[in-house]
């Protein structure tokens, strides 16, 4: 049987909404019957898109963000969005460690970190327009 | 985010409770930094038993803390971090500079 | 100092997002600091409108919800909107007891609630066109 | 949604789990009421201790139950409902029809 349903929300760009937006999507992801860890690693992954889209997209300027999410069966997909600054060299952006404000002690590990704890992760970003991220993970608590 | 704070035989230990995060990081880097500076701890045990969420911000965090208290030769230990805790502190290879114990009494024997 | 928050949720009207649409609303809330009441009374009136959408405005067809929640200082509006077969007569509506589908054992008592449990509530419909519901709430628990 | 249902001396015991609204509330009637069908209770006791949170959804359940019985002069009561079931209770005038009782023992004892 086909399971189907969706969340589409927007929040400004405050570093509270970073503990909200996980929230948020680990109550959607819920209906997926996930073990704790699923639901764990989900919640970070959207925590790391969030803050990053907060502190390197709007640089704690006021945006939107938008997160959707999705579920077709025991897939769940998540989008992060903002209309900020954008990302110049992707590739070097995904590199453990990269970092462009090292100066606020970032790691460089958001990226890695949403990249280890989901099936996939692309990202699409253009400088002066925004980025997105979209991220995926099969649940298999439910077959 | 509330902290606790203390030092044992030149040890200091940070007991953080609550979920750290790049909100809740700023508060916790500057206690830390002000409590180091005034003291005259060395070393320093991280307890994450009271911490139920942590991302890539609290890496930064303890980097950042590891950075200020290497050069004059101090240990390093993280203790007590549930299983989302851990991942986080395993993807990011902190273990190489850390030694992780499973809480702080074990941690303060190694130190 | 003056605090400002807001979100924007849209959800399709599936019965099972009647959890998630509390759930949401009452982790924003949660930033007001509130007491354990304050928040169950959010999370009961944001169930009630919500099930209202679905049920009587989408008749159970396909739709979508728009949940839109702001805080100002300690004041929290909440608004749910849908587009669907909107409310002949709200006065009658809103009158304990009335309901236009007792056949699916509705106890007409979703706006008695939704107006016991907030401040005020607004309802603004259009037959054809669809249904609003604002309700604020003042939360003392932050002065 | 888990129901757990037993008879006692003629009287129905509904004990519900989780959270009742719209959504749930189906299969809380249906099973309920194939129960009654089966069964010779006469009274029903909706015991909400394992209830976390009810909307005017479940209202409806209680008052359709009443309704199914009370032509047969069966008696009702509700019991071990937290703070807000208890506010839903009060605000839909349902206490009119049913008796509230700490917990099923009191209940049953008043049945
Ligand atoms: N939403 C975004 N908008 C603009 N730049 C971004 C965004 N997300 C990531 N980046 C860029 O990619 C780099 C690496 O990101 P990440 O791996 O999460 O590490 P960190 O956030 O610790 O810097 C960031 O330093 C930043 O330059
Ligand atoms: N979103 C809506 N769209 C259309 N009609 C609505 C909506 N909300 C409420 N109504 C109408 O108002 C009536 C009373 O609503 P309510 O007090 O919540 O009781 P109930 O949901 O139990 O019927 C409903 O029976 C319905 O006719």
């Amino acid at each position: 049987m086909d399971y189907e349903n969706s969340m589409r929300l927007e929040i400004p760009s405050k570093s509270e909404n970073e503990a909200f937006a996980r929230a948020v999507v680990g109550a959607f992801a819920s209906q997926l019957d996930p073990t704790v860890e699923e639901i764990s690693d989900v919640r970070t992954a959207v925590s790391e898109a969030v803050t990053n889209s907060i502190i390197h997209g709007y640089e704690n300027t006021h945006g939107m963000i938008l997160i959707e999410a999705s579920i077709k069966n025991n897939l769940l997909k998540v989008e992060v969005t903002d209309k900020g600054k954008g990302i110049e060299d992707i590739t070097a952006a995904r590199q453990p460690l990269f970092t462009t404000k090292p100066e606020l002690e970032r790691s460089g590990m958001g990226f890695t970190v949403m990249e280890t704890l989901m099936d996939s992760v692309d990202v699409f970003s253009e400088p002066g327009k925004g980025t997105r991220v979209v991220m995926t993970k099969k649940f298999n608590s439910i077959a | 985010m509330q902290l606790n704070l203390k030092t044992i035989n030149k040890t200091l230990i940070v007991s953080a409770f609550g979920e750290i995060d790049h909100h809740t990081s700023e508060e916790v880097r500057d206690k830390i930094d002000r409590y180091i500076d005034a003291s005259s701890a060395r070393n320093i045990i991280f307890d994450f038993t009271g911490v139920s969420f942590m991302d890539s911000a609290g890496i930064g965090v303890i980097i950042g803390r590891y950075k200020k208290i290497s050069p004059l030769g101090g240990k390093f230990a993280v203790t007590g971090a549930n299983a989302q805790v851990k991942r986080i502190i395993e993807i990011s290879g902190i273990l190489k500079i850390a030694r992780y114990y499973d809480n702080v009494d074990i941690a303060l024997s190694n130190m």
